[in-house]
């Protein structure tokens, strides 16, 4: 297909392509300008898209209301503290699916994602009732366990894609120049899945940066992130559109910025083995 | 330091017996090479010897000691793989270091080798890339260095030229070739190309399915191969094989002769046929004959240049001192 | 690569995993299983301390004889199949589009992946509040540009209304995993089929598509798993109201609005059920699709 | 020491954030905030109390917990108050409201009825004058004739919001108000009765006619926001909201504003409003009982009031709680006072119908199962509102489901 | 039916000029080879031709019509590519009845054409199989019978053979042949292996940088290149090419000589050197010899056997009328 495009379909798909993309993204952008807003703009009839009056006033409102930093940093603690100790754990469960397969492997591997299929608010009393006994409710460790363990099929479906297509050559290339198995993980096998082992890294990042029904349940205070953040907002009094624009903003902008400055990682890695 | 024994060893995966017991020695310094068909177990012996695969039963014994248990770190073996397995994120220099680092050996030591096995293999302008932007040749020796450093008591081959293209597949066979000439170390290769095995091995030896057909220096195996599998895969092109009367002539259930063993003519001779195909090498044709009322293709190797074109009818006349014989189980008859 | 060694070492290492999801799943299955055959209700005083009662399966048939269940079962169904409708069709067609030469494919990229990072939470406060108010809403100032009457999304079409916002969170990542298939797709292949007389059209259904069908059971596989359970979509737009109680919606309902843990826990075992109905059927086809 | 509060997101209780450093600097204990929306927060308290979480040292709640947990036993009760405090000080509706068995389990940080919120340059457009008590009849003509759907003015704007705190709430006000009920007093569910398809008839007519579009979903900030752009001639909901829809600041009709007693069915003895208190509450399972109790004196005393109405004025102080505010002079200017307390003293929780019942409650029912049942039983109503099932259908879903339900919790 | 004239044909990706102007013309039912080292635009090329990519300027008549403009799929021509491009998703059958089906060829037809391409290409047993399913050499056979059926003007291969292993490859080869015996269809085969290319050809076309060095049969090159970089390309093992002293006593810039045309003898000769390794093939022996003082390394091929060992002196004379010379300019004197 390598026959130069021509310029003019190359437009037509340049134009086509940012058309959707902004029609996608306009969700976002319009939440973004609100946050600028005054309230009374926000909901000017003809809706106005530019020329306001841009005002910090929403952000120093929400801020002054809350601890947003608080949230932000419980955030980060646990959808990163989950994701990484996610990953120490899986890189070896899925090594020895990729490498030490049985008849049993697949069977496993799908297990694990049945899982993810048990519905959370159906468990939520006994899950309560559990955290209470070990005294993780309120704290980061416990959410941090709690979403490492919700993600943890989807980390070791990931990686065994990634470990998958890493020749099994190499690791006993490895094994034959004298590396024991943990010096053939560490030195060998994981820095060649780096890419692979971002993506997931990222993929879990977000995923329990946005998971809304334990990190609400399972927190007061202490450990709240910003799902609770954002709970406090949904509907206040009077008009709100900008305010809510604004905590909103606050609430996606740094996955939003972590996720555009890592797209590349991402998109690279994001298969699940779906490309062959 | 280098001889490696075999003794009853059988390896199966599940059910399947690949290897069935298989008695084998390879005496230090010498060049041995594992041919076969594919699927024959060539690798999976390799393996089993480097201890890559656990043996089902029998013994291994590295220079007289029993192996059989020992992990294959330990082995004091190098291997070279088919795809090389160099290490991606590494260097061309960590590569090479990294058998050195897992057996802590010391920098200044390491350094020395390496740059010893860069100059003996022409890398010392590449130390610094990655494997990723090197070419085939050159990773190809990347791979060989990585063994070299670790003076191993033999070196172990999985078809390491398999993944190269024609012609620097007969430039790397030389530089092998010299290796071992320089270094005198045990070598086992693996390979399914019978050329290669012919031009490198000090002793061949032929598989099939697990079994050992004949074990032997090239030139013994090209002049009496022990029966008509080995007849038929070592030498190239392939030995012509017939069954029938003409076998029955010679007083054999088949007999063999190989392509350049058969004179050609246009008036006269033993064989009437018809020109199939015919290759103009320059230096040699090949002349591939049908409708012989033989089999259905004869071919021929002429040297040099011969007129000889698409229909044509030909004679042919094999050189009878060069005829192979074999009795009803294949087996050569001397 | 299977010495008895690396055997054992691969039971080991798959261990804490394996061990660690075991005691999520079965410990509060168990419990579950064990509160469905009881009269738990919180708010009556009953707790496990004090001993519950032993109902036998009273809470699974009131479960099911329940009038919402049905309707919950059809909502589920109606939203999952929905949104995989419209995430896998879209992600196809706009993974073709960006996989087409263009200037500025990057921020396209970007542009197309941002929602995929918004809380669902937050997606859904901002759709209802910002887009499908009927008053103040921007679709209802688009519809009222054009002379149209809003639209009351969220009550008069309220499952089209959540399908698209969850369609809109997860087409992203949709078009992501199709994106990269379709970029492995061997271009020798598709100059083949030109070569062979395709035009345009018939390569898409003769080549393209079928090359995407392992990404597209991937994509399915995973958003049913998600979606099966989407919860903060509903509870901030209609709360369940207007045909949106999916049955993950309709147990919540049960436990936390009626306090009634022995019913919710029934209704649970149900929803495993389902799921795993649905997984089983899912990974048939993905699982062959796995090791092919 | 630190206390953890689970608070509601609203005006209020986001103003009392801002004064905690008062406290912390009274009694020196710090305080940690967990504010989240109305129902979050409901689900969050309930699931922590009833598993004895300790996740919480005080809890928002409303006047339907705060009975049925007293009862319980999983509060502290509030029965030794200090002197300054004055109990006595807090409105008996509230008191009563929050208390089981005659003991305190909750301070109310500000209570509230409703009322009639309208517009009175478009009553006066229209013609009309709005009475002290209306009736239903004369809101319906009067929501008629203020309607102007071209510029955008609805007659009257009213909850339709499934969940029971939402249009639930409204809508069994509205209820008692053409003489219906939840239960008899065998607890048999009522919506077999004809006051109720009146009642419901009568609101989907007038809202039809009258009301802004979706209404099926809107709860009490849709209609704020509708009210203060000026798109509501009329509005019946509680009676905090005065003070938003009169704040300059916020709304566009400050200053038009009039106020009335909500309506009752011509003849029907009840009208439609109603009463709750967002009060603080100490789950008994809390190790900071003493710091909890200091704070929630600080809170709800009359002190904290005079700090509000000195910082930010009058109109912005906590409502509804106390006897003394309404003695107050200064808070008598305030345009919504008199038909604030006017109103929560025309509701009586404990014989909220005409018709005997059962219960104590009067937009809801006291009992444990009553939010999960309402609850459904309004989205069974919006989904009528959204036009989506006739009255017929919806009445009998909702006596169905509500036996049911009353079946399964063993009534 | 098929001839194809390349008229002044340029290609250019951006600033990069891959082909610059170049004529040639196919006959038709001729065997056209192209050969060249890697990156000299052999597939470029064959993709102008099949319209698979524009051409920056030129002409290009199919069967004497221009066929420029002419879109991939109207051109008449079929393609083999590299990597076999068969659809994975299809079976054999369908794969091969994709053309057709494009084309609207009635059921019945395609069924008749289907199994006379199977039978050919001895697919038959396999035609309900995934291509996942066969080996390379059949699934190469697959790819030719996707394009037999179309019954093309012409067929354009792209290194068809160069993802099979060494032995199947001289199988292919034998089975390209005879098909374009049977067939005499013009066929256009692109390959770097010139083996391949002597042997099939009936014309090569030699290339290097975009540019056509030489056109002939393979004998011509064989015996005649044009220069020193036909002569270096053409033959296997490659010629051997000195310059120098060497070179200036016969008159010529460099001289070369190939592997086949040097005598050896332990006694006397020309040149003196020592043997390095020494390739027993049976039938042929290759000697690399060192030290002669002309070239790091002079090869040279003897037939059948010589007892050649490591390190021996030997002497070598070149056949003096198979010497070729080239000028300053690297062109043949003749
Ligand atoms: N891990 C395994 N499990 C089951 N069977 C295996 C395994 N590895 C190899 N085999 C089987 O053992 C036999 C020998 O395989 P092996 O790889 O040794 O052949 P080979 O001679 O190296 O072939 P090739 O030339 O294709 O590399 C084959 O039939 C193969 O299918
Ligand atoms: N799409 C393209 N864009 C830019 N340059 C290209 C493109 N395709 C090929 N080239 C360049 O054109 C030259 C010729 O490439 P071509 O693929 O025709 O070589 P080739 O002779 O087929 O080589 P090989 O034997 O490796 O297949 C190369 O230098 C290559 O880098
Ligand atoms: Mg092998
Ligand atoms: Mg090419």
């Amino acid at each position: 297909m390598a026959r130069s495009a021509t310029t003019k379909r190359k437009v037509i798909n340049t134009t086509a392509a940012w058309i959707v993309g902004l029609l996608i993204f306009f969700p976002i952008l319009w939440t973004i300008l609100t946050s600028f807003k005054t309230e009374a703009q926000a909901i000017a009839d003809p809706p106005i898209f530019l020329n306001f009056d841009w005002t910090l006033e929403n952000y120093g409102v929400v801020m002054e209301r809350s601890n947003y930093m608080r949230f932000l940093w419980n955030s980060i603690i646990i959808a990163g503290g989950s994701t990484i100790l996610g990953i120490i754990i899986a890189v070896p469960a899925a090594w020895s699916m990729a490498f030490v397969p049985s008849k049993r492997t697949k069977d496993i591997l799908l297990w694990m994602l049945s899982t993810k299929m048990l519905p959370a608010v159906g468990v939520l009393y006994p899950i309560y009732l559990l955290f209470i006994k070990l005294g993780l409710l309120d704290t980061r460790l416990g959410l941090t366990i709690v979403l490492m363990l919700i993600n943890l099929p989807i980390i070791v479906w990931m990686l065994y894609t990634y470990f998958k297509e890493i020749p099994g050559e190499i690791l006993e290339a490895a094994r034959m120049d004298g590396a024991s198995l943990r010096e053939e993980v560490f030195y060998i096998l994981t820095p060649m899945a780096i890419p692979g082992i971002a993506s997931t890294l990222l993929l879990n990042v977000i995923l329990a940066w946005n998971e809304a029904f334990w990190t609400l349940n399972l927190t007061a205070a202490k450990a709240a992130p910003l799902t609770a953040f954002i709970a406090s907002y949904s509907s206040p009094e009077g008009l709100f559109y900008a305010k809510l624009s604004a905590a909103s903003t606050m609430a996606i902008a740094p996955i939003l910025i972590l996720g555009w400055f890592s797209q590349k990682q991402l998109v690279s890695g994001l298969t699940f083995g779906a490309v062959k | 330091m280098g001889q490696i024994q075999l003794n009853q060893v059988t390896k199966s995966f599940g059910d399947v017996q690949v290897i069935p017991p298989l008695d084998l020695t390879i005496e230090d310094g010498e060049f041995t090479v594992f041919v076969g068909p594919s699927g024959c177990g060539k690798s999976t012996l390799l393996r089993l010897i480097a201890g890559l695969e656990d043996i089902t039963s029998g013994h291994i014994a590295i220079d007289g000691k029993d192996a059989t248990d020992v992990p294959p770190a330990k082995r004091g073996l190098a291997m070279v793989f088919q795809s090389y397995a160099l290490y991606p994120h590494m260097s061309v220099r960590k590569n090479i270091a990294f058998p050195m680092r897992m057996a802590g050996v010391p920098e200044d030591e390491q350094k020395r080798r390496i740059e010893a096995a860069a100059k003996a293999l022409n890398l010392t302008d590449y130390l610094d890339r990655r494997p990723g932007q090197l070419s085939g040749g050159q990773r190809q020796r990347v791979a060989i260095g990585r063994a070299i450093v670790r003076e191993p008591a033999a070196f172990l081959f999985d078809e390491p030229l398999s993944n190269l293209d024609a012609a620097l597949r007969v430039g790397m066979r030389l530089e092998i070739s010299e290796l071992h000439k320089r270094l005198a170390t045990t070598m086992i290769y693996v390979t399914h190309d019978q050329v290669e095995a012919m031009t490198m091995a000090d002793k061949i030896v032929v598989l099939r399915a697990g079994n050992i057909e004949q074990v032997g220096s090239p030139l013994e195996l090209y002049h009496e191969p022990r029966n008509t599998f080995v007849a038929g895969f070592i030498g190239s092109p392939k030995m012509n094989l017939f069954d029938g009367a003409e076998a029955q002539k010679h007083g054999a259930t088949t007999i063999g002769i190989r392509p350049e063993h058969i004179d050609v003519s246009k008036t006269e001779g033993t064989w009437k046929g018809r020109v199939g195909v015919a290759e103009h090498l320059g230096s040699d044709t090949f002349i591939h004959v049908h409708d012989t009322g033989l089999v259905d293709m004869v071919t021929v190797r002429i040297t040099g240049d011969i007129a000889a074109r698409h229909g044509d009818e030909i004679y042919l006349s094999p050189q009878l001192d060069k005829l192979h014989k074999f009795d009803a189980e294949g087996l050569a008859i001397r | 690569m299977a010495t008895q060694h690396s055997r054992s070492a691969a039971r080991l290492m798959m261990a804490p995993a394996v061990v660690l999801l075991l005691g999520w799943m079965l410990v509060p299955l168990t419990m579950t299983l064990f509160f469905s055959f009881k009269k738990y209700l919180p708010l009556r005083g009953d707790s496990l301390a004090n001993g519950l009662d032993w109902v036998g399966f009273e809470n699974y048939v009131r479960f099911v004889t329940s009038s919402s269940f049905w309707p919950s079962i059809y909502a589920t169904l109606v939203i999952v199949g929905g949104v995989l409708a419209i995430t896998v069709t879209l992600g196809v067609l706009l993974a073709i589009l960006l996989n087409q030469p263009m200037w500025g494919q990057g921020i396209v990229r970007i542009l197309v992946i941002a929602p995929f990072f918004v809380m669902p939470t937050v997606s859904a406060l901002v759709w209802k509040n910002m887009f499908m108010d009927p008053v103040n809403g921007l679709l209802a100032h688009l519809w009222k540009a054009f002379g149209a009457a809003p639209v009351e999304w969220l009550s008069q079409a309220s499952l089209p209304s959540l399908i698209l916002i969850v369609s809109w969170q997860w087409l992203p990542f949709a078009t992501l995993i199709l994106l990269t298939a379709i970029q492995s797709l061997d271009s020798e292949q598709l100059e083949a089929s030109e070569m062979d007389g395709a035009q345009p059209l018939s390569r898409f259904f003769y080549i393209i598509l079928p090359h995407l069908g392992r990404a597209i059971t991937i994509v399915i596989l995973i958003q049913t798993i998600f979606l099966l359970a989407i919860f903060a979509e509903i509870f901030v737009t209609t709360g369940g109201a207007f045909g949106t109680k999916t049955l993950s919606y309709l147990i919540f309902q049960r436990v936390l609005e009626s306090q009634n843990v022995g019913l919710g826990s029934a209704g649970g075992v149900y929803a495993i059920i389902l799921a795993n109905i649905v997984a089983i059927f899912l990974m048939r086809i993905v699982g062959k699709n796995l090791d092919a | 020491e630190t206390i953890t509060i689970a608070t509601v997101n609203n005006g209020d209780m986001i103003r009392m954030q801002g004064y905690t450093d008062d406290f912390t600097a009274k009694t020196g204990h710090e305080v940690e905030w967990v504010t989240l929306e109305e129902n979050v927060l409901r689900q969050r308290v309930t699931t922590d109390i009833s598993t004895k979480g300790g996740a919480f040292d005080i809890m928002t709640i409303g006047m339907y917990e705060t009975p049925i947990w007293g009862a319980n036993g999983w509060l502290i009760p509030l029965d030794d108050l200090s002197a300054e405090y004055d109990v006595d000080d807090i409105l008996p509706a509230m008191r009563n409201g929050l208390s089981h068995d005659g003991t305190l389990y909750a301070a109310p940080f500000y209570g509230e009825s409703s009322m009639i919120m309208y517009r009175t340059d478009l009553m006066e457009k229209a013609g009309l004058e709005m009475p002290e008590a209306p009736t239903w009849e004369f809101i319906r003509e009067a929501a008629i004739a203020m309607t102007d759907r071209a510029n955008e003015i609805n007659g009257i704007c009213l909850r339709g919001k499934a969940g029971w705190g939402e249009g639930g709430a409204f809508i069994t006000v509205t209820g008692n108000s053409f003489g219906a009920r939840w239960f008899d007093e065998d607890w048999k569910a009522q919506f077999d009765q004809p006051q109720w398809a009146e009642a419901l008839n009568f609101y989907v007519d007038l809202m039809t006619e009258a009301g802004p579009p979706g209404y099926a979903t809107n709860g009490f900030n849709e209609n704020l926001s509708l009210f203060q752009q000026g798109k509501c001639g009329m509005w019946i909901d509680a009676t905090v909201a005065a003070s938003f829809v009169t704040n300059p600041n916020d709304s566009t009709v400050a200053d038009k504003v009039g106020f009335a007693l909500a309506p009752n069915k011509d003849g029907v003895d009840k009208r439609a409003n109603w009463l709750w208190a967002w009060a603080l509450a100490i789950p008994a399972g809390t190790q900071k009982a003493d710091a909890a109790k200091q704070f929630i004196e600080w809170a709800t005393s009359k002190e904290y009031i005079e700090l509000v109405a000195e910082k930010e004025g009058w109109a912005n102080v906590p409502p509804g709680a106390r006897t003394s505010l309404y003695d107050n002079p200064e808070y008598q200017k305030v345009p919504f006072a008199k038909m604030t307390l006017d109103s929560i003293n025309a509701a009586d929780p404990t014989n909220p119908t005409v018709d005997p019942v059962p219960y104590v409650g009067i937009q809801f029912v006291a009992i444990p199962e009553f939010a999960g049942i309402a609850t459904e039983v309004s989205q069974e109503f919006s989904a009528v509102y959204a036009g989506q099932q006739s009255v017929e259908e919806a009445l009998e879903k909702a006596q169905a489901l509500t036996t049911d339900a009353m079946e399964a919790a063993g009534y």
